[in-house]
Order: C-alpha cells, then sequence, then structure tokens
C-alpha cells in the first residue's frame, strides 16, 4: 500500500503508477496489490530532468500536469517513454513539486491542466526530454564500450551493440548517464516509429483507486491535524457582519473559530464532523450586500436586453449580414437559452494547509500546481520560496480546480492555528452554493436562405456572461472576450462558407461567479449554433447533413469527421419505427467532433437516448483508449446538464445546495455510445472536452426529428421531456 | 468619486546627512481602461499619473505612472535629510485633480 | 459522547462519539479507513457506500449509534489474499477516471451481484444509482458484466 | 465582539501590510492643493520594444549595476511587488536619474519612471503592479555619466488553469489548425 510520504525527497510520488503495459484478460491472477506501484526506492539515477532511472530499470517518468481522471498522467508517460524506447512494463510516474518548478524556473514547463491542453501544449518539450535521456544513456554504454554510439541501438530499456551483440539494460547504465550533459540538439521519431504512443495501453493510476489505498486530499492525515468546515456569505459579494463564537465554543471537539477574509467563517475541532455540527449551530450574522435581491426573474431579464442591446462585442464578421438578411428568399429566428451549471466535482473543494511562521506547506489537489503555490503565498503574504505544494490526484476538476479560493481559504485558517495542519473541507452544499458556474447566456439567432434553400447569411448574437470579465480580466483582447465565442471565431467554425456572417455579443455579466466548465463555452454555444442550423435545413427542406456539407467547403476537416460519423451511424438508413436521428458538429479545443444520436420519444412525450455515434479527430491520439474514455465520459457529463442541470438564484444565491436538486446523469441515463477516434495525425488536439459540445444538439435534433418541436432551453426536464 | 485617503511614513526626527525611508499610499482605483462594466462597455482609464516628493519646495523625487500600477498605489523611496520641515507630496489624477498630503520634519 | 463497538472488515473497534455521527465519518475519522468517501452527505451520490451485513449501505446517513451489524468497506472487500471479482473486472476494464466515486460504485456492484448474480442492463440501471461526474458509466456496465460472467464486455 | 470586520478606509489602509513602525504620519483626507507642474499624459506604444525606445531613444542598456528583485511566480499578476535597486553612490557628480520600469506582455508595456537625484540618497524604489500574463519585467536605470544599465526577471502568471498562458489565446492548441 502506498502512503502519502511527508518527509519526501525531491519529488512526491503520490502518481500511483501500476504496471500495466501487457493486455489484462478478464480474469487478474491474485491481488490489485500486487499491480500497485511498489515503493520506489533512492537508488534512481535522474537522467535529464525529466526521467529517473533505478538499477533495476523501474523508469520513472515526472510529470507537471495534473492528473483528474482525464489520462493525462498516463498519456505523457507514454510520450515520454517511447520516445526513450522504455519498456513499458517498468514505467512508474511521480509529480513534479511546484517548488521545485519554481526553484529551477519553470524548468519543467507550464503546470496548468485545463482547456485540454494538458498532453497538446507540451508534446514537444516532453517527447525531448525522453529522447534526451535515451541519447545519454546511448552514449554512457558506448563509452563503457568504446564505441562510437551511432553503432548502438535502444529499445525496451536494452542497449545493443549492433556489431558485436553486447547488451546493457538502461538500469546499468543509468548512474553513469546522470552525469553526462543533456544534449541540446534532440531529434524526435518519425510517428511511424512509435511504439508506445497511439497504443491503448492501460491506465497507470487504476488499481489504487480499485481498493481504497489512493489519498486523494481529502485523505490526507498529519499528526497533530487539525479540521476545519467552513461557511461562506450565501449571497455572492456579501461579507461576514459578526458571529457569536462563544456559542459554540463548549461543543465536542471545537478548537477555534476564525474569520476567513471578508465573506467567510471557520470553526476549527478535532475532527471534521465536528467542526461541521458546531459551524451549524454558529451564529453567524452576513451583510449580503448589494445583490441580495436579485433572482432568476431579474438576471434573465438583464441577460435578454443583451439581445438587443447596442454595446454588441463582435467577435467575426465577413460579407454584410444585414443586407443579406433583408435580400435573403426566406429568413428564419430563434432565441435559445442555458443556465448556470455548477462543477460539482465528485470530491468537494478541501485543501490541507501548515503554516510555520513565514513557511507553508499545503497538501491540495489542484489543476495547477503553480498557481496554487503562487495562491498560498499571496493569501498570507509570504515568499513564494517558502511554500511547499503536495499535489494529490484529484477527484474530479473539470475546471474548477483551476481556481485557488479554496487553497487561500485552508492557508488563512492554518495561519490562525500556527504550527498545526489544518484539513478545511467544504461541505457539498458549501460545494453547490460557492463555485464558479457555467455562464448564463441566451442566443438570438437569424439566418437567410437564397431561393436555391442555400444559407447566405448568417447571424448569432449572443447576450449574457463573460468568463473573463470575471476570473481573468487581464487575457480579454481590448476588452472583448474572445473566448465567449468558443466554436465560432474563423479558427474553430466549421461554416466559413457562408459569405455573410456576423457573430457578437452583448455582455451581460451578473454578480454570480463564472468559470471555465469542462467544455466552457463550446457546451451552449455548440447547441444554438447546431440546432439553429438544424432549424434552417428544416425550413430549406434539405436534409441536416447535405444542409450541412454545402457550407462545410471551406472546412475540410470538420467535414471530413462529420462525414465519417455520419457513415458510421448508417446516416440515411432506415431505423426501427419510432426512431429518428439527429446530426451535428463542432470544432474546439484544437479537435473536430461530430455526433449522431439515435432517440425516440413515447407516448408520455418522454424522451430516450438509444444510441450516439461520436467521432473525434485530434490528430495525433496518443492513447485511443483512453480517448474513448474521455468521449463517452463527456457525454455522460454534458446530458446530465443538458437534461437536468441547472442553478436558480434566489435573493442573491444559488438554491440548489445538493444532489437532490442539483440532479446529474446516473448510468440509467447514459444511453449506449460508440466513440470513434479517428486520428488524421499531423496535429495535436485535446481531447477531454471537445467532444462534449456534440451529445446536446445531436440529442436535441433528433428529438426535433421524432416530434416536430423544438427544445430551445435547459435543462429539458423543464419541458417535462426527460 | 469616493473619499481619497492617502498616508505617508515620514520620521518625525532624523539626523541632518541621514538617508531615510518614505513610504507612501492613496486609496484610488487606479482604472486601468481595461476592464469593461457589466453590460460590456470599457471602463475609462482614471489612474493617478504623476507623483510628486518635494522637501521644503525642492523637488527630490518624482515618478511617472502607467495603467499597471496597482489600485491603491503603495511606493517606497529615500531622500536625504536636510533641514527641518515639510516634506510634501502630490498625485494628480488623470481628471487634473490633485491629492497632497505632507508631513513635518526635525533635524536632531 | 459515547463508547461504541463496532466490527469494520473483521476487526473490531471501539469509539467514543456522539451516537449521532454518521457512520462515514467514524470510519474516516476516528477508524482512520479513507477508502469510503464523503460525496454529498444526504444518500444521494453513493460514494460512501459500505456493507452492513453484506447490504450496500449510504453511510454518510446511518448514524453509528444505529448501526446494528458488520461493515465491511472498500478495503476489506477483497479476502483472502485474493482480489474481489468486481475489482478485478474494473482493473480489466480501466474502469476509473477521477476514482472518487469508485469505492461506491465498487461496493454497490458487489452487493448487486451478491444479490442477482446475473443482473440485466435494467437491473443495473435500477440499482447503480451511484453518481459518477466523470461518466465511466458504460465501462462500470461493463464490468458489472464481466464480474458476473456473463462475459459482455 | 469577536469576527467583527472593519470595511472603513482606514481598516482597508491597515490592511495593505504596511508596517506598524513607519506610520508616524497620521492618514491624511488627501486633498486638492496648488498643482505642481504636470505634465501631460504620455502616450505609449504598444509594442514593448517601441515603448522602451520612446524613453531611452537608440540607447542599449547594460546589464549590472539594476537588481529588480519581484517573485518569479504570481497567481493573478494583479499586485505583483516590485523593488529596484541601483548600485550608485548618488553624489553630484554619479547618481541615478531615472528608474524606469517595463512589463514586455502588458496591454501598456511602459510601468513607471522614476525621476531621483542626489537628493535621493539612495537609488531604491518599491510599489505594486499588475501583470497580464506571464511575461518579462524590465527594470533600466538612467545614470548622470547618460549611459543605461538593467535588469530583467522572467515571472510565472499562473492564472488558473484554463487560461493558456503560451500563446494568449484560449481556445486553439499551438499545434493544431484549429
Amino acid at each position: 500500500m502506498t502512503k502519502l510520504k511527508l518527509d519526501r525527497r525531491r519529488f512526491l510520488g503520490s502518481a500511483a503508477a501500476v504496471g500495466g503495459g501487457f493486455a489484462l484478460g478478464w480474469t487478474v491472477p491474485g491481488t490489485l496489490e500486487a499491480f500497485a506501484q511498489k515503493q520506489v526506492g533512492d537508488a534512481g539515477s535522474e537522467v535529464g530532468i525529466w526521467v529517473v532511472i533505478h538499477p533495476d530499470d523501474t523508469t520513472v517518468v515526472r510529470i507537471a500536469r495534473s492528473e483528474m481522471g482525464q489520462g493525462t498522467l498516463t498519456g505523457l508517460a507514454q510520450l515520454v517513454a517511447d520516445e526513450l524506447d522504455a519498456d513499458w512494463s517498468k514505467v512508474r510516474t511521480e509529480f513534479v513539486a511546484p517548488e521545485e518548478n519554481l526553484a529551477k524556473k519553470r524548468a519543467w514547463g507550464d503546470m496548468s491542466t485545463g482547456g485540454s491542453r494538458g498532453i497538446r501544449t507540451s508534446v514537444d518539450y516532453v517527447r525531448k526530454g525522453g529522447a534526451a535521456a535515451r541519447m545519454m544513456l546511448v552514449a554512457a554504454a558506448a563509452q563503457q564500450w568504446r564505441v562510437p554510439a551511432g553503432e548502438c541501438v535502444a529499445a525496451d530499456s536494452v542497449i545493443t551493440h549492433a556489431t558485436s551483440g553486447r547488451k546493457l539494460r538502461y538500469g546499468q547504465v543509468a548512474a553513469a548517464a546522470a552525469k553526462l550533459e543533456t544534449p541540446k540538439d534532440v531529434p524526435l521519431k518519425d510517428p511511424k516509429d512509435w511504439k508506445i504512443i497511439g497504443k491503448g495501453v492501460k491506465r497507470l493510476d487504476t488499481a489504487e483507486k480499485l481498493n481504497g489505498s489512493l489519498v486523494y486530499a481529502i485523505d490526507v492525515k498529519l499528526p497533530g491535524m487539525l479540521n476545519a468546515a467552513i461557511a461562506q456569505c450565501p449571497v455572492f459579494g456579501g461579507t461576514v457582519k459578526s458571529f457569536d463564537a462563544a456559542k459554540i465554543k463548549a461543543m465536542p471537539g471545537v478548537h477555534s473559530v476564525v474569520p476567513v477574509g471578508e465573506n467567510a467563517v471557520a470553526v476549527v475541532a478535532d475532527t471534521w464532523w465536528h467542526a461541521k455540527t458546531a459551524l451549524d449551530k454558529l451564529p453567524i450574522t452576513w451583510d449580503e450586500g448589494e445583490h441580495a435581491t436579485v433572482s432568476d426573474a431579474t438576471i434573465a431579464e438583464f441577460v435578454k436586453s443583451g439581445l438587443d442591446g447596442p454595446q454588441a462585442a463582435l467577435g467575426q464578421q465577413q460579407g454584410d449580414v444585414d443586407a443579406a438578411l433583408a435580400g435573403a428568399a426566406k429568413t428564419v429566428e430563434a432565441v435559445y437559452g442555458t443556465p448556470f451549471l455548477n462543477h460539482a466535482t465528485m470530491e468537494p473543494m478541501n485543501c490541507t494547509a501548515k503554516v510555520d511562521g513565514d513557511k507553508c506547506e499545503i497538501w491540495v489537489a489542484t489543476q495547477n500546481g503553480d498557481a496554487a503555490l503562487a495562491a498560498a503565498a499571496e493569501a498570507i503574504k509570504i515568499k513564494p520560496e517558502n511554500v511547499k505544494v503536495h499535489k494529490t490526484l484529484l477527484g474530479s476538476g473539470f475546471g474548477r480546480r483551476g481556481m485557488t479560493d479554496y487553497v487561500r481559504q485552508a492557508v488563512v485558517i492554518a495561519k490562525q492555528v500556527p504550527g498545526k495542519p489544518v484539513k478545511m473541507i467544504w461541505s457539498r452544499e458549501e460545494d453547490m452554493q460557492h463555485g464558479f458556474y457555467r455562464p448564463i447566456t441566451q442566443c438570438q439567432l437569424k439566418g437567410g436562405l437564397d431561393a436555391d434553400g442555400k444559407l447566405v447569411a448568417l447571424h448569432a448574437r449572443l447576450a449574457g456572461q463573460s468568463i473573463l470579465a470575471s476570473v481573468a480580466p487581464s487575457r480579454m483582447d481590448n476588452g472583448v472576450d474572445k473566448l465567449a465565442f468558443q466554436g465560432w471565431l474563423a479558427d474553430e467554425l466549421g461554416y466559413m462558407a457562408v459569405p455573410n456572417l456576423r457573430i457578437d455579443m452583448g455582455v451581460r455579466n451578473t454578480h454570480v461567479p463564472v468559470g471555465f466548465w469542462r467544455g466552457v463555452n463550446h457546451n451552449q454555444n455548440a447547441v444554438y449554433m447546431e440546432c439553429f442550423i438544424d432549424e434552417l435545413a428544416h425550413a430549406a427542406g434539405k436534409d441536416p447533413l447535405e444542409f450541412r456539407r454545402a457550407i462545410m467547403t471551406k472546412n475540410p476537416k470538420h467535414l471530413a469527421v462529420l462525414n465519417a460519423v455520419a457513415e458510421k451511424a448508417g446516416w440515411g438508413t432506415p431505423l426501427p419505427e419510432g426512431v429518428h436521428r439527429g446530426i451535428c458538429q463542432n470544432g474546439g479545443f484544437g479537435s473536430y467532433c461530430a455526433a449522431v444520436a439515435e432517440v425516440s420519444v413515447d407516448a408520455k412525450g418522454k424522451l430516450k437516448v438509444h444510441r450516439i455515434v461520436a467521432g473525434i479527430d485530434c490528430g495525433y491520439a496518443v492513447n485511443p483508449e483512453q480517448v474513448a474514455r474521455q468521449m463517452e465520459g463527456s457525454f455522460a457529463f454534458g446530458l446530465g446538464a443538458s437534461y437536468f442541470g441547472r442553478n436558480t438564484v434566489k435573493d442573491g444565491r444559488i438554491v440548489e445546495a445538493n444532489f437532490d436538486t442539483y440532479e446529474v446523469a446516473r448510468m440509467a441515463d447514459v444511453p449506449k455510445i460508440e466513440a470513434h477516434v479517428l486520428a488524421s495525425g499531423g496535429f495535436w488536439g485535446g481531447v477531454g472536452e471537445p467532444t462534449i459540445a456534440v451529445c446536446t444538439p445531436a440529442v436535441l435534433n433528433a428529438y426535433f426529428a421524432a416530434t416536430g418541436k423544438r427544445l430551445r432551453t435547459l435543462p429539458l426536464s423543464q419541458h417535462g421531456v426527460v | 468619486m469616493s473619499e481619497v485617503v492617502s498616508r505617508v511614513g515620514v520620521p518625525r526626527k532624523a539626523k541632518q546627512g541621514e538617508i531615510i525611508e518614505i513610504r507612501t499610499v492613496i486609496t484610488h482605483p487606479m482604472e486601468s481602461g481595461q476592464r469593461i462594466n457589466e453590460v460590456g462597455e470599457r471602463v475609462p482609464r482614471k489612474i493617478i499619473n504623476r507623483f510628486v516628493c518635494s522637501y521644503n519646495g525642492v523637488e527630490v523625487f518624482a515618478a511617472d505612472w502607467f495603467p499597471a500600477i496597482t489600485a491603491n498605489p503603495y511606493l517606497t523611496f529615500y531622500t536625504v535629510v536636510t533641514e527641518s520641515g515639510t516634506i510634501t507630496f502630490a498625485w494628480v489624477d488623470d481628471d487634473g485633480t490633485v491629492y497632497t498630503a505632507s508631513a513635518p520634519i526635525e533635524v536632531t | 459522547m459515547a463508547k461504541i463497538k463496532l466490527k469494520v472488515n473483521g476487526k473490531a473497534h471501539t469509539v467514543d462519539v456522539e451516537p449521532d455521527t454518521p457512520l462515514l465519518w467514524v470510519i474516516r475519522e476516528n477508524i482512520g479507513l479513507t477508502g469510503t468517501k464523503y460525496g454529498c452527505g444526504v444518500a444521494q451520490c453513493g460514494a460512501c457506500t459500505v456493507h452492513v451485513n453484506g447490504e450496500a449501505v449510504r453511510s454518510c446517513q446511518m448514524p453509528i449509534g444505529q448501526l446494528q451489524g458488520d461493515v465491511v468497506t472498500i478495503e476489506g472487500l477483497s479476502r483472502d489474499g485474493k482480489s474481489h471479482p468486481v475489482q478485478k473486472a474494473w482493473l480489466a476494464h480501466d474502469v476509473p477516471q477521477c476514482g472518487y466515486c469508485q469505492s461506491g460504485q465498487i461496493m454497490a456492484a458487489a452487493a448487486l451481484l451478491k444479490q442477482t448474480p446475473k443482473p440485466t442492463d435494467q437491473d443495473i440501471d435500477d440499482t447503480m444509482t451511484n453518481i459518477c461526474r466523470c461518466g465511466t458509466y458504460p465501462r462500470v456496465r461493463a464490468a458489472i458484466h464481466t464480474a458476473s460472467g456473463n462475459g459482455k464486455a | 465582539m469577536r469576527g467583527t470586520r472593519s470595511r472603513t478606509r482606514r481598516g482597508f489602509l491597515r490592511g495593505l501590510g504596511l508596517g506598524a513602525a513607519w506610520l508616524l504620519a497620521a492618514p491624511w483626507r488627501a486633498r486638492a492643493a496648488t498643482p505642481p507642474p504636470v505634465t501631460p499624459r504620455i502616450e505609449v506604444p504598444k509594442d514593448p520594444a517601441a515603448a522602451i525606445k520612446s524613453v531611452i531613444g537608440d540607447a542599449k542598456p547594460t546589464k549590472g549595476k539594476v537588481a529588480l528583485d519581484m517573485p518569479y511566480i504570481t497567481e493573478t499578476g494583479t499586485s505583483v511587488s516590485v523593488a529596484v535597486k541601483v548600485d550608485s553612490p548618488m553624489t553630484e557628480a554619479d547618481h541615478v536619474t531615472a528608474i524606469h520600469l517595463f512589463a514586455d506582455g502588458n496591454p501598456v508595456p511602459r510601468v513607471a519612471s522614476y525621476q531621483l537625484g542626489p537628493r535621493a540618497g539612495r537609488a531604491e524604489v518599491a510599489t505594486r503592479i499588475r501583470l497580464a500574463r506571464s511575461q518579462r519585467v524590465i527594470a533600466i536605470a538612467q545614470m548622470s555619466d547618460g549611459r543605461f544599465w538593467s535588469d530583467t526577471r522572467e515571472i510565472n502568471v499562473a492564472q488558473g488553469a484554463c487560461v493558456d498562458d503560451t500563446e494568449g489565446t484560449l481556445g486553439s492548441g499551438s499545434r493544431s489548425p484549429l
């Protein structure tokens, strides 16, 4: 069993690696423990900065990005191991500690893990890290043999001298290789020579997730540790006016009651249950601030005003939309809308912190180790160099754990209990009501068809909240949040052949904090665009696939995926009685996706999705098996949200406090999913998020095919169809 | 605009020739001109663009500031103590308003 | 506070807690087994699923004072040096993504298979109501069929 | 009562982390007074190199004499402490006349210019700045002999997880045609 090493050496190896290169049969001999990572000793040699090789050939690949279920840890290890020519069954992983990355001036690059960038923006340097290590190992063997390195070849962690047939294992030359200079000119393999990249190897982090031994951040145990429960002002922007600690001081286990910033109070106790129980009894008076009267109705009206308000931020335009609409043979218009949505990660927000004078140590599940480190330092005004971050695997992230509010809170609490580690855990209710929600938006679309039924004008006006204005205003582009137009700018929109096009937005920022939610703005934008394109196809009297093909002539990669998925789904072929199809496509996060849904609607009007056939072209697929799992997972996440997901606002606060009112997808809600990885090569696209955008429009378009009714607002539960 | 408050840190007494540290801070939003408001309109730039410190009327230190200076701009610098008197501080807003403060200093 | 005796994974424990403390927190904080997870506290998500007398129970809503029977947690599912067939099937199908809900999923599946050795898809839909935010449901379903010996992948 | 929060301006000023030891002067209700000679608002080129050139002309600063002290990492970049120290005797004959700060990834790359001389006694300034993204901060000292010295610092503005630092855009990856 692996324990979180508290007195770690240079790195924290909490990424439990599991031998997995070999195909497992349906029955596994022995115990899970046999597959669990064996504690790696100290004897390893650092060959370059990315690889540590032990005398027994155990090869530890360092991972800078975070693992939240998306499989990046395994994918990155594959990239390094392939260029290293390592024996995959010997590969383990460990996280780079953020403070090491800081001390070495970001030698391991960007630690942030979001935007489906974990792999695609580090492919070059991690592969070079593996290749450089291989060159060093080969050079060390050549030196030992006194032969030119060019006469030696490496494969499966063994170096062979071609002419003499002599062999040395990596473990035998690692110590010597570690002393060599890291080469600067590092050629990478031609994709045709990849052995591990592109293979559906098993994840390296599975076994310990099956027997309860994996230590998530919420499971951290430290000597003398206290636990904290926190209450934040229910109204966003409100503050704590006062609290009466005396009332709960005598309750079992209570250690202290501490203010946390302007808007929260925490109870610190021996156990979290004691802390939570006491917090529930703590009299707190809130200053709810100026937003305490905001409700769904006021928000809806405010957002709607952005549909025809004058200050529209421009996304892109070509041609003359207004003239083309005026001159169109037929015009179609529709308004769509989607609600706020919480991430609701399985593991609620939590962080353990210990503050000792001007030094701080945290144990945290974060999507960005660097940011967590900086946030801890800034929260209590200490030097970043004085912060140590123990990264754990995440009980999911979906963008929520790219924020650091919970890290700052834990550190501020721990500072008030000096010298003692304090584990702060949010209750699910706090987690539900203090998120960074998927933005609320509405969209008005106008389309113009010519006499032949071809789309000649398209105007999409978004109205609603900007994520960047809320969380990263400095990243706006001359006051415009380009991210709001995800899927619709020239580099992502599949319909650039439409001659007259305008994409704009009436920004309407509410007081509800918004953030990056798996798939981000593609989620709702794809619903708006793909359902409206379907409306236009219907108005033109054309098949939705044919209609799209005609306006995708400038976007061959989008079109190729759409065509492939249509073919795999049997588009146009007969279906069983009562079953209908819908189709859609979307480009985002560097990948191209399409889906076909097959649905039926029963006599009571209830929707049933029988099957979704989907495809992604992510260029190179590092691990097609894991890509397929990401596609399935994204559909469960996306469909659940579209069926039930909705955060409502009353008296300035979020109403839904738990999974009883914020319903998400469960087993019975998820249809059969056929996930096709259509990797065409030549580029690296993201895989964790892009497919989520295509599940809902496909289903909604199929619902129309079945009923002739358009559902233009989500969630579907409000229409009584699920 | 809400009340603007400044705070300056100057030793009350110092020896002649001593180099003293001066700290200043003023409450000001330093609106960068980059942000948008709740309906997407650009919030116009409004910053303190100039700071001047004078010692008995003689300018001893000054600054030009641009939008990267944070809200409630904070500054520390040094000056040589020459004689007893008054050290004055002036902050110039984009809108032309000048905010001032002063502190006495006694040479011992 | 009261001294309460309970048996977890075959081992006897005495804990000194208020009788209304949920079994989940006794397991996690007093006994120190953290494989059983907190997800919602209101018996909605199933991350806290354990076996009490062989039946799946959401431990966050089970006051320790009302506990009657022996508890098995994810840490105690494998016995006699052999992994439980459900765990083996989960490994073979590479089910977990983030893994946080999987202790509960596995405990729920093990209880299902004990009661219904050859579950249908409908049985799985009806019984496996645990939440997985990563959306591993298709793989959970396949692994349950494998563990049942149905051979359906 | 415990936990009562102060939201007054003074409370705010106290919260700025200014040590009590130097809080000698009372807080001033800042007031409008006879203005010093007001310089017209300075327009700054958006290109960092042009912004630097607009201040120091074609001079080529030499690395050295200037020590730029700031963290290597910040989370949001909304308030980053910066201290600049220039090695100079600060005499009539040999002193620093100006210290300029630039941030090459900010929408307005010029950050501040400080004018000083022998009356400063010591060529040191400290302030707090905003940084829009990971970038280079450059401090340039202008000397009484007309020469320029400089120091630079690479700073990582970590900015959560979902904002792409490598290219300044958000949706697309650097390698993808999208």
